[in-house]
């Protein structure tokens, strides 16, 4: 069998963004957001390579942001690590929760409930004054073990925290995807009778996956709220899960890399065409979108690989 | 009294440096933010906008009236950099990162959106880069928070809540039955609970028969409109603006709404130029300030009505005005910091010490930096009656508020305020 | 007196089709039996039941005495009953090799081993132990060549095989093959039969075979049943069941039209 | 009671104006399996077509009462030029290819033309409101309603007699539900299914363009006005069982009567009232209250 590179590329990878963030730092808030999005986009790409869409991981994106974001705010919490923790840890559960219904209902259905339950969550967000409603709130500058990671000189250590846990999600999934569990997921986007007659839970099996979306969702939210400094209902608006599929799709799911890769460019794309043409950007994304599911199926990371090949 | 006389010595000492060094002076970049595009663009945005474009170049001309005849800013020509206010907050930080460390500008002036005001401020603090709110209402930003590098040169949605159950308690002594439509986000959450604790403090016999609150940007207001009209209400308030107000204003106008009950629209100055005599007589209607119908008879605000009319052929709104209001603010404390410094250009540090507490001439009549440590603005404010005459929509029977009537004083809270002081 | 597997009175209608009535098998340890009667006889449908696709409207199943009538099919599949496909149910997209890989990955999480195994390990190859199984597969059935290629590109009579491959992984006690040689050259159907029976015989399972070709009934099935309009016409040796006048009138007589097109 | 019947009254035009915004995406989703979400983005073109062609109309100074043509043949145009455009020019290239990457399609559909929109109107707001006065006031529930509210219900009800007419009794219809049942068989058997889905999504374009035609009047025509109606169409259709047109009537009714009952009696409920319904169908009856099981064989 052939040896496995992904596992060194990856740790290159790490060497060479935290070398990248030393000498380039207005592109560092850049990259933090954009390793924010791409964990979020992980775990849309494990539910993608399963065969499913959620127009909804907004909810866990937001809900792992606000459960961060109230920890900081009103219990004075400013440790990254525990905050991150604790956004996993509640995306998770609500998953888990809702994956209960979620793991029954495939294709069309699928991404509906899905964003059904976002925007059941946006509209209870608008609701709640104490929250600030659609002004949302601001988190306090994280800090790390009493070190700040962010200051007017240097968001450098916020970046590093990032980079590394880009990367860590990033090879978990690449060795989940090699165990029996991980290698059901193209299994059952492919023929899901074939599943349940070796003797394996379909359903189980969806749902594990969607937890561990979720999870990535959260984790993926609160780091862009500690990023921005700020957070809003807007996180769980069916526009934002939508963009979250729409960078999947730029990214491809030809490998883990492609969701951090996709998330990048995305914001680069974004920051100058709203600097060039703040009224046609949407018209650029939507043109981007309809040339890569034509010409790119397998997505931008495809053209990494025939590079490889 | 004695900073009133300060700017003007301080103007006419910046004129003298100005004509010196306007040569070979370098531009003063100003980073505007405001919707170009999505719902707020047309109400709010675009009005700011050309607000922007206008006295940016009627300063580089020297074409303003005193006291801000002198060019630019103390001789440095002012250099504008458009960008768009939509797309939710993060893309709002990432983009004032972006005129900060890549366009470089000198300052930051812009935001409508309230959660966008909330998310740039630490930014802004961060970044240590001068930036002055013109419009957001929400009064978090400086209660909850203290900033040295940001300032709002317009007042808080507060004062327009507490103005209007004012005029209420005026034209309306003896009304029992208050009703309320605004819209399902903060800026509708807001300024009805400040309505709401203003009017019971003001008239304590009022009861709130109904508070409807449809989703921003519902368009269909049947079921709500026919609520009002069964509660019976005799004032229903609503801080709905834009294409919201004007849907509201349309389908409710041929229900009776307006007739049956006296309608409050916190913002209906937008909208006045667009719907005119749609605008049903006795509708109450404020500018968030005293802006359009309500601004003084002063030098800057007849040459801004007159510009803008010339250019956009419409009346400017309340935006164009903060707008103007905020871009002068900067100017008044650029010059006053010129002038202290011997004539010589100042540096950022400079400006806001001489911005903090400032007192300066806009379009609006006198600004001043009282709250927030010198950081936030309080004007007066005022309402009026729509009345129509000769096929035209004007404004009647306004009452002026003075600044210190609707504005908390330093330190106090605006909710605590309302619930307190007005009794 | 234990069975392997026994059925016992199975009812199952479709409307107004019958597709089981009254069925009872009993099926000994290492028995070969081949299942044959015309589309519509009722063959597809027992599988399915057997195999917990199909909830029975009447009567009983049970796997070495245990009653499994409820159970689902991954349950069935874990107590040691796997099917193939008249259609080859295989994973399109994926490999040879890498169909295999998830089929062999099942069947090892399904033993529960140690959290510990079954945790990834993060040396490289960690997952040589179902590489080595999943080759031994690919040799078994002589699928080497096609190792790479997707499954959904591969012919029919390769996919038949990995098809019955797969269901092998899981080291099944009773082994059933639907149409394993349908849909495949006549000159193939041989190999694909020997090569299926050398496998099973290597696994000591008991085999049921649903198949039109009587040649290849005569020659690998040990016992034969005859179905009918849902009801079993006979039962016994090849040699009886296929001279039974009955059987030769409604059963081989209905082989005349043709079989591939026939939908489970 | 006065305000029961307020309810009744409410709900009924919010359904039928919710109908007119549905029928079209549950149509065409029920024809071509496509999860249309430029289906928004139509109903704001139609509004937009609407309030230039009224606004023209009525700058004439011509007779007020053709301003009701004028919305009318507003909707006729944006469907007939945007529906094929999209269809022919895009969709086609995607049938047979899986529900999910036609949702995106349509997705990156209503990205563009959001912005197309933003580019030929600009941002400001139209208002035609004249065609809403015209028809003058019906008194009712002791409560007063313009006549344009009643004439759409009538609308949408003739909308939906004449869309389950041609479905159900002609043979047109009859050919299209064969090309439903399975596209393949019938185009073998020598249908033409390439036509009758042009047909299909230009039809569904129409809809949602008349939908936003006819809504202008009552509404000041501003950007992203399609986005809230997307989510709503979604809701409705959902609700009521995707691609089934008796399923929109219901979902429409339901919500509209939900809404307007949380809009009388309890205010603080409107906002999520209709997401909360959606997500208990989708749990409880995923196809829907009107469509059938789907069933899957080996």
């Amino acid at each position: 069998m052939k040896k496995d590179r992904t596992p060194s590329l990856l740790l290159a990878t790490l060497v060479a963004l935290l070398i990248l963030g030393l000498v380039l730092p207005e592109w560092r808030f850049l990259g933090t957001l954009a390793i924010g999005k791409g964990l979020t986009v992980l775990g849309l790409l494990l539910l993608l390579r399963t065969g499913l869409v959620s127009f909804g991981q907004g909810l866990y994106y937001c809900l792992g942001a606000y459960a961060a974001g109230t920890l900081g705010q009103f219990w004075g919490t400013t440790d990254a690590l525990l905050l991150l923790v604790v956004a996993g840890l509640a995306a998770g559960l609500a998953a888990a929760i809702l994956g209960i219904l979620l793991a029954a209902y495939r294709g069309i259905f699928f991404s509906m409930l899905s964003l059904a339950l976002s925007m059941i969550l946006y509209g209870l967000l608008v609701k709640s004054a104490a929250l600030g409603s659609t002004d949302g709130f601001n988190l306090p500058a994280p800090t790390l073990f009493g070190l700040p990671l962010v200051s007017h000189d240097s968001r450098y250590p916020l970046f590093v925290l990032a980079c590394v846990l880009g990367v860590a999600a990033a090879l978990a999934m690449h060795y989940y995807f090699r165990t029996p569990l991980g290698r059901l997921s193209p299994a059952i986007r492919d023929n899901e009778i074939r599943v349940e007659y070796l003797g394996a839970s379909v359903r189980a099996a969806v749902h594990v996956k969607y937890v561990i979306a979720g999870i990535l969702a959260g984790v993926g939210g609160a780091l862009t709220g500690m990023t921005v400094g700020h957070i809003d209902p807007e996180m769980a608006y069916w526009t934002t899960s939508g963009e979250f599929v729409f960078v999947a799709i730029l990214s491809g799911t030809g490998s883990v890399a492609a969701p951090f890769l996709g998330s990048f460019i995305f914001e680069l794309v974004r920051t100058f065409a709203y600097e060039y043409s703040p009224n046609s950007w949407q018209l650029a994304l939507g043109t981007a979108m309809l040339l890569i599911i034509v010409f790119l199926p397998a997505g931008l990371w495809s053209l990494v690989q025939r590079r490889r090949a | 009294m004695s900073k009133k006389l300060i700017v003007p010595v301080a103007l006419s000492l910046a004129a003298i440096a100005a004509s010196a060094q306007a040569q070979e002076a370098p531009p003063f970049k100003i980073g505007v933010v405001t919707f170009l595009s999505g719902a707020p663009a047309g109400p709010f945005g675009v009005p700011a906008r050309n607000g922007a474009e206008l006295v940016a170049e009627a300063l580089n001309d020297g074409a303003m009236p005193a006291p801000y005849a002198t060019k630019g800013f103390g001789g440095r020509p002012i250099e504008l950099v458009f960008i768009d206010e939509a797309g939710g907050t993060t893309k709002q930080v990432s983009e004032y990162r972006n005129l900060v460390q890549r366009q470089n500008v000198d300052a930051v002036v812009g935001y409508i959106s309230s959660g966008d005001c909330l998310a740039i401020a630490p930014v802004a603090e961060e970044m240590r880069k001068l930036t002055v709110f013109f419009d957001c209402g929400t009064p978090r930003i400086f209660e909850d928070a203290s900033y040295k590098y940001v300032f709002r040169t317009g007042a808080t949605g507060t004062m327009d809540s507490v103005a209007a159950a004012m005029y209420v308690k005026e034209i309306k002594p003896n009304a029992t039955k208050i009703a309320g439509i605004n819209q399902n986000y903060a800026w509708g959450h807001d300024s009805w609970n400040d309505f709401e604790a203003a009017i019971k403090a003001l008239m304590p016999s009022v009861q709130i028969v109904t508070s409807q609150m449809p989703k921003f940007l519902a368009g269909q207001y049947g079921a709500e409109i026919s609520a009002l009209l069964t509660s019976g209400a005799e004032v229903v308030h609503s801080s709905f603006w834009g294409g919201d107000m004007e849907a509201l204003v349309l389908q409710g106008a041929p229900r009776g709404l307006f007739s049956k009950s006296t309608v409050v629209l916190t913002t209906g100055e937008t909208a006045l130029p667009k719907l005119n005599t749609r605008v049903p007589e006795g509708t109450v209607i404020g500018a968030r300030g005293p802006y359009g119908p309500f601004a003084p008879d002063n030098a800057i605000n007849q040459w801004l009505v007159k510009s803008y009319e010339d250019r956009y052929n419409v009346r400017p709104t309340y935006p164009a005005y903060k707008m103007t209001q905020a871009i002068l603010g900067i100017k008044a404390a650029y010059e006053k910091a010129q002038a202290a410094n011997g004539g010589k250009t100042p540096n950022q540090d400079q400006i806001i010490a001489s911005f903090e507490h400032l007192e300066f001439e806009g379009p609006g009549g006198t600004v001043r930096m009282a709250l927030g440590k010198g950081h936030q603005a309080v004007l007066g404010t005022a309402y009026g009656t729509v009345k129509h005459e000769n096929g035209q929509a004007v404004v009647t029977n306004v009452r002026y508020y003075p600044a210190e009537k609707v504005n908390p004083p330093e330190g106090v809270k605006s909710e605590d305020w309302v619930k307190t002081a007005l009794k | 007196m234990s069975h392997l597997l026994e059925a016992r009175n199975l009812d199952k209608r479709f409307g107004a089709v019958t597709a089981a009535a009254d069925i009872s098998v009993t099926v000994a340890p290492d028995s070969v039996i081949g299942l044959i009667g015309t589309n519509g006889a009722g063959k597809t449908t027992f599988v399915n039941m057997v195999t917990g696709y199909l909830k029975p409207d009447k009567g009983r199943i049970y796997f070495e005495g245990r009653d499994i009538t409820a159970l689902h099919p991954r349950q069935v599949t874990r107590l040691g009953i796997c099917r193939s496909f008249q259609i080859p149910q295989l994973y399109n997209s994926l490999s040879a090799y890498d169909n295999l890989i998830v089929a062999l990955g099942i069947v090892l999480r399904n033993a529960k081993p140690a959290p510990w195994a079954r945790a990834p390990r993060l040396v490289p190859g960690h997952d040589l132990p179902l590489a080595d199984a999943a080759e031994a597969l690919l040799e078994r059935f002589d699928l080497g060549e096609f190792r790479d290629k997707p499954a959904g590109v591969l012919p029919e009579g390769v996919r038949k095989l990995l098809d019955i491959a797969m269901a092998l992984a899981n080291k099944p006690r009773v082994l059933l093959l639907d149409e394993p040689t349908s849909g495949v050259s006549s000159e193939e159907k041989f190999a694909i039969m020997d090569r299926v029976m050398s496998a099973v015989r290597a696994e000591g399972a008991a085999v049921l075979f649903v198949e039109h070709d009587m040649d290849i009934v005569a020659r690998y099935a040990g016992r034969v049943l005859a179905f009918y309009e849902g009801r079993i016409l006979a039962d016994g040796a090849p040699d009886v069941v296929l001279a039974d006048p009955q059987v030769r009138e409604y059963v081989i007589g209905g082989q005349a039209e043709p079989k591939e097109v026939s939908h489970a | 009671m006065s305000a029961l019947l307020a309810v009744v009254v409410d709900g009924v035009i919010y359904a039928s104006w919710l109908f007119m915004i549905a029928v079209g995406l549950t149509l065409i989703y029920g024809v071509m399996k496509i999860l249309n979400i430029a289906h928004g983005s139509l109903y704001a073109l139609g509004a937009y077509g609407a309030a230039s062609l009224a606004g023209y109309w009525l700058s004439q100074g011509y007779a007020p009462f053709g301003s009701y043509a004028a919305l009318l043949a507003a909707a006729a145009l944006v469907g007939l030029i945007i529906g094929p455009l999209i269809e022919r020019g895009l969709l086609r290239f995607m049938y047979g290819r899986d529900e999910i990457i036609l949702l995106l399609v349509t997705y990156a559909v209503f990205l563009i033309l959001e912005d197309a929109i933003k580019l030929i109107w600009g941002v400001d707001p139209y208002i035609i409101s004249e065609p809403y006065g015209l028809l003058g006031i019906v008194e009712f529930a002791n409560l007063v309603y313009p006549t344009y509210s009643f004439m759409l219900i009538v609308v949408s009800l003739a909308v939906g007699v004449l869309l389950a007419w041609v479905l159900h009794r002609t043979r047109h219809g009859k050919l299209l539900a064969a090309v439903i049942h399975d596209r393949e068989v019938s185009q073998a058997m020598g249908v033409n299914v390439r036509r009758y889905y042009l047909a299909t999504f230009t039809a569904g374009a129409i809809l949602a363009a008349l939908g936003g035609a006819l809504t202008a009047p009552t509404v000041s025509v501003v950007p992203g006005m399609g986005v809230e109606v997307i989510v709503l169409a979604f809701a409705v259709v959902v609700i009521g069982g995707l691609g089934s047109l008796p399923g929109a009537a219901l979902g429409a009714l339901i919500v509209g009567l939900l809404r307007a009952a949380a809009v009388h009696y309890a205010p603080a409920l409107e906002l999520f009232s209709i997401y909360l319904v959606m997500a208990l169908v989708l749990a409880f009856r995923p196809q829907g209250l009107f469509a059938g099981e789907q069933v899957r064989t080996i």
